[in-house]
């Protein structure tokens, strides 16, 4: 069977070379870095490298402003938490954009519980932060301000490098969420004013087992995992070397590879898209169109009449690996929070797709896959009970309106007792 | 290692793939159709009773997986029932006959119930008589 | 050069069969565990298994009370703050001992700036914990006791038992820090009465970048690290699948050779105490004797008028790899927490060497060190003004006191101008 | 991959290894031996002092590899100086000469300066006539 992976940004494979690079730390340099005799120190110097190589992805002043943890939720939460309990006396206000991952928004509710407080600026409808909103929603308590430099569902950008000037011209540290972009658009802490920037390795063909966060010296941060002092006392436990010196070298590959990965991408988001948005009827691009606003990976689609759950496994079924924003397919049947910012409807929430490229994808597999989501979303539109009351003019589209009946979501509200969630 | 994952059991995905008595009965003497409140799908269930007994029963739905393979299990099921017995029906049913569902997916046999519950209702409204069979049987 | 590894404490090399088996989760097993497609489902099937095989080590009911973290280290902190902020209304108290590990006693610091408080019972001489210490610590708002199992500097085996009865009796969460003691000695959590125990997998030749926590339904916790719901909402962030993978096989081999591999460092200790104690004079063992109430793999040394940072380099320069608990060699100049807590004379804790043995050492290793070791105590010693000093009389052996002269402890506080410490 | 990892630079580690002026002189000058309250370490220089210029020093420690290589250092720094040259020592220059030390070393060369600081002063107690040349150049 064919085999498309198009969920680079759930995860991606190890490169080649990188596991070559690992292979030695497992049996050979098994050290421990706080050990020293020949075995730590050996490893030592194999994390000054791979701290050199993450400075360079995002153009860190300073290596020693890299910080090694277990993974981008990690990162996230020592972030927040980390901030917010160095400048308790300061304040206790945090600002934050309602699209975050939730390692991000879930961190915040947990110091809620302990006396901080928190505003969510709002975003447009493709995902889009105002600075100016950042700006309006700080108050003299404010202490960090969160913004993701690329959003993890739709793709959109952020306009980190206007928020960052505002945080500067404040005073207030300023966290950056480049999980869903490190790797695949070009990083500068220094131009973006970021005072931290987390990044996990595993999203760009590095090893799991370890997440970055950058923070420089204006930031003051204290340790979230107690213990030894490993990394200067600002991460305790022992450091996982295999995965670092991996992930060192992934980074140092996609930092000499972004133009052509960049480049790559872009040409088969396009092909995917317009494939798409030309055989298949009522689908929908969410997050801005492909450009200099959107990151070149990722699509994120709704396809209306028909649920995401059922595309996702039919997807599967045919060798295609996506993933989905969809209720149905989350543990707590909630649609994505990310679609709901948006203000996106109901209905076509529950039909979405996200689509994510990497740089081994193809032209073929892209109209591989255009092709085999025709058939697709005709067999599912084929079983759909909304199809067919769209096809009798009992509904109506929201993609393309015709006015010509109630809309599906009014409709589901009306057999379902209540309006979904 | 083996190159087959699924998310549901072989008995779901066979009736999520191959979905038995998919469609519209025409001229159906009964119609329900539910909504889920929790995730938003939706059912659709038709049936056609002959002499008090489901001669036929189509579905539509608008869902995940678990919530097609209910559907085309719970239309499989209830063929050849009484109308009273169909009242009987319980998602457990569903759930048993698909040899299991993920906990958090039980909720879709629980519209299959209820979409089969609705166009039973549907049927009695058109057809007051057979109230008195279920009478009999529920007492 | 010779290569003999003695710090299996710090950590422990892979085993060949342990990378094989997490070898094809890097480029071909690649998936995330919450992808709902081919590649997640796949990694999910091998994080079950690894659920049992840790299960299995330490006896627990269910897998599903299994839960895995980045490290020992974040195990400690989940179990701890796990416990305590899931409990905060019940009370705010926890009993530790003052010989856990610093991911523990610094937890409960950064809990006691958050309203906790600690009491932290004493240990006698050779590091033991007596359950009535612990059970007179008790108040009503104790919510947590956290016992190690084995001390990870001088080897002491725990009576955890005995207290796991005093924490059921009194209906309190019990913790087991068993990252010194996992895969080398038996570990029976039903039969300690632990409701939850920590290990770590590089300790027992698995890779690191994983931890383990047990908790069973008897004791709530929260979640610290907050983010998506892996691992049943209890910890946040992508699994570190390969990692996971390894251990598991790890723990199931370890259990598999468990009394090969005590019954083979058991006689390797033995080997090498009484070798050095015949040789090296005004040598000092701390904790236990070998035998019931010591792990079988290390040994806690004093070396009289020798400092340990010089002991542990010249040992590194002859190719053996140990550890030290002196002052020289920890990042804040102090010595070993537990050193102090068993009262052991500065002096000797300044001279202090960990050697800790695995399955792999051989008896001509053990000799050689033996051999080595000799040497380089008669080296250092000739260059220490104190071994000087204590030939002529002017300062006293604490190990075999003769009487003719003032401890060495108080001629250095007399020379310093203060009291070490 | 290289097989050399050590702790400390090449400098310090030969003086570690094969420590210069190890020992103690008969009949010294001066001795001096002071401790370190941070750590514990103990170090004790001795010096032989004839017409105002030391020409030999000798030194014992107890203390960690950069003790050891900062004394070994110190003592080969000093021989040939004038007392009062001596007086002006300064710990840089056992870190200088040492090509650096790990921060958390530092203090190791300053035990070092100190041992000999108490070494000249102990020289001056008994040869008081010396504090002649001392006051000539500090002054
Ligand atoms: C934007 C963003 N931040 C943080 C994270 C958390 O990273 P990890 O899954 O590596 O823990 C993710 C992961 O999906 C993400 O997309
Ligand atoms: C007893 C004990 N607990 C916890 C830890 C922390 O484990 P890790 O270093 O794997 O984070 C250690 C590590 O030395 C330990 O010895």
């Amino acid at each position: 069977m064919r085999n498309v992976f198009l969920d680079h940004q759930s995860t991606t494979p190890v490169l080649p070379e990188v596991f070559d690079a690992m292979k030695p730390y497992f049996m050979e340099a098994f050290g421990n870095a706080s050990s020293l005799h020949k075995h730590g120190l050996r490893v030592r110097d194999a994390l000054a490298v791979a701290r050199k190589q993450f400075a360079a992805l995002i153009n860190a002043e300073s290596p020693e402003d890299i910080f090694f943890t277990s993974d981008g939720t990690e990162s996230s939460n020592l972030a927040v938490k980390g901030v917010a309990y160095a400048n308790q006396k300061k304040g206790n206000h945090i600002v934050l954009s309602e699209t975050e991952h939730p390692s991000i928004i879930a961190s915040v509710e947990f110091l809620e519980k302990q006396g901080f407080t928190s505003t969510k600026v709002k975003v447009d409808r493709e995902g889009r932060i105002k600075p100016e909103d950042v700006r309006a929603a700080l108050t003299d308590k404010t202490i960090l301000i969160c913004v993701h430099h690329v959003n993890h569902d739709i793709g959109t950008i952020q306009p980190v490098q206007a928020i960052g000037k505002i945080a500067a011209e404040k005073g207030i540290a300023f966290y950056v969420d480049a999980e869903a972009s490190a790797g695949w658009l070009p990083i500068d802490v220094q131009s973006m004013g970021a005072n931290l920037l987390s990044f996990s390795p595993h999203r760009f063909y590095g090893p799991k087992g370890v997440g970055v966060l950058y923070r420089n010296r204006k930031a003051r941060i204290v340790s979230m995992m107690h213990g030894g002092v490993q990394e200067g006392g600002r991460r305790a436990g022992t450091e996982n070397i295999p995965a670092i010196v991996g992930a060192g070298l992934a980074a140092q590959i996609a930092q000499e590879e972004l133009s052509v990965r960049i480049a790559h991408t872009a040409t088969l988001q396009n092909r995917l898209w317009n494939g798409l948005r030309e055989k298949v009827e009522y689908i929908k691009l969410n997050g801005p169109e492909p450009g200099p606003e959107r990151i070149s990976t990722t699509l994120n689609l709704s396809t209306e009449f028909i649920e995401g759950e059922g595309q996702l496994l039919l997807c599967d079924m045919n060798g295609i690996a996506v993933a989905s924003g969809s209720s149905c397919v989350s543990k707590s049947l909630k649609i994505s929070h990310v679609l709901a910012a948006i203000g996106l409807d109901h209905a076509l929430a529950q039909g979405n797709i996200i689509m994510s490229l990497g740089k081994d994808n193809t032209a073929e597999e892209v109209d591989y896959v255009v092709e085999t989501f025709v058939k697709i979303a005709d067999r599912l539109r084929g079983m759909s009970p909304m199809w067919d009351e769209f096809q009798r003019g009992v509904i109506d589209s929201v993609i393309k309106p015709t006015g010509r009946g109630k809309s599906f979501s009014d409709h589901a509200a009306h057999i379902s007792g209540k309006a979904a969630h | 290692m083996s190159e087959t994952y699924t998310l549901y059991n072989n008995t779901v995905m066979d009736h999520f793939m191959n979905p038995r008595n998919m469609g519209d009965i025409k001229d159906a003497d009964g119609v329900g159709e539910v909504g889920a409140a929790a995730c938003g799908d939706i059912m659709k269930i038709s049936l056609r009773i002959k002499d008090g007994k489901i001669e036929d029963a189509r579905f539509k739905t608008f869902g995940c997986g678990s919530a097609i393979a209910s559907s085309s299990m719970a239309t499989e099921l209830i063929k050849g029932r009484t109308v009273a017995e169909a009242m009987q029906f319980s998602n457990q049913e569903v759930v048993d006959a698909l040899g299991g569902l993920p906990p958090v997916k039980i909720h879709c046999s629980v519209l299959a119930e209820e979409a089969l519950k609705a166009a039973l209702e549907d049927y009695s409204k058109k057809h007051p008589e057979s109230l008195n069979d279920k009478k009999a049987v529920t007492a």
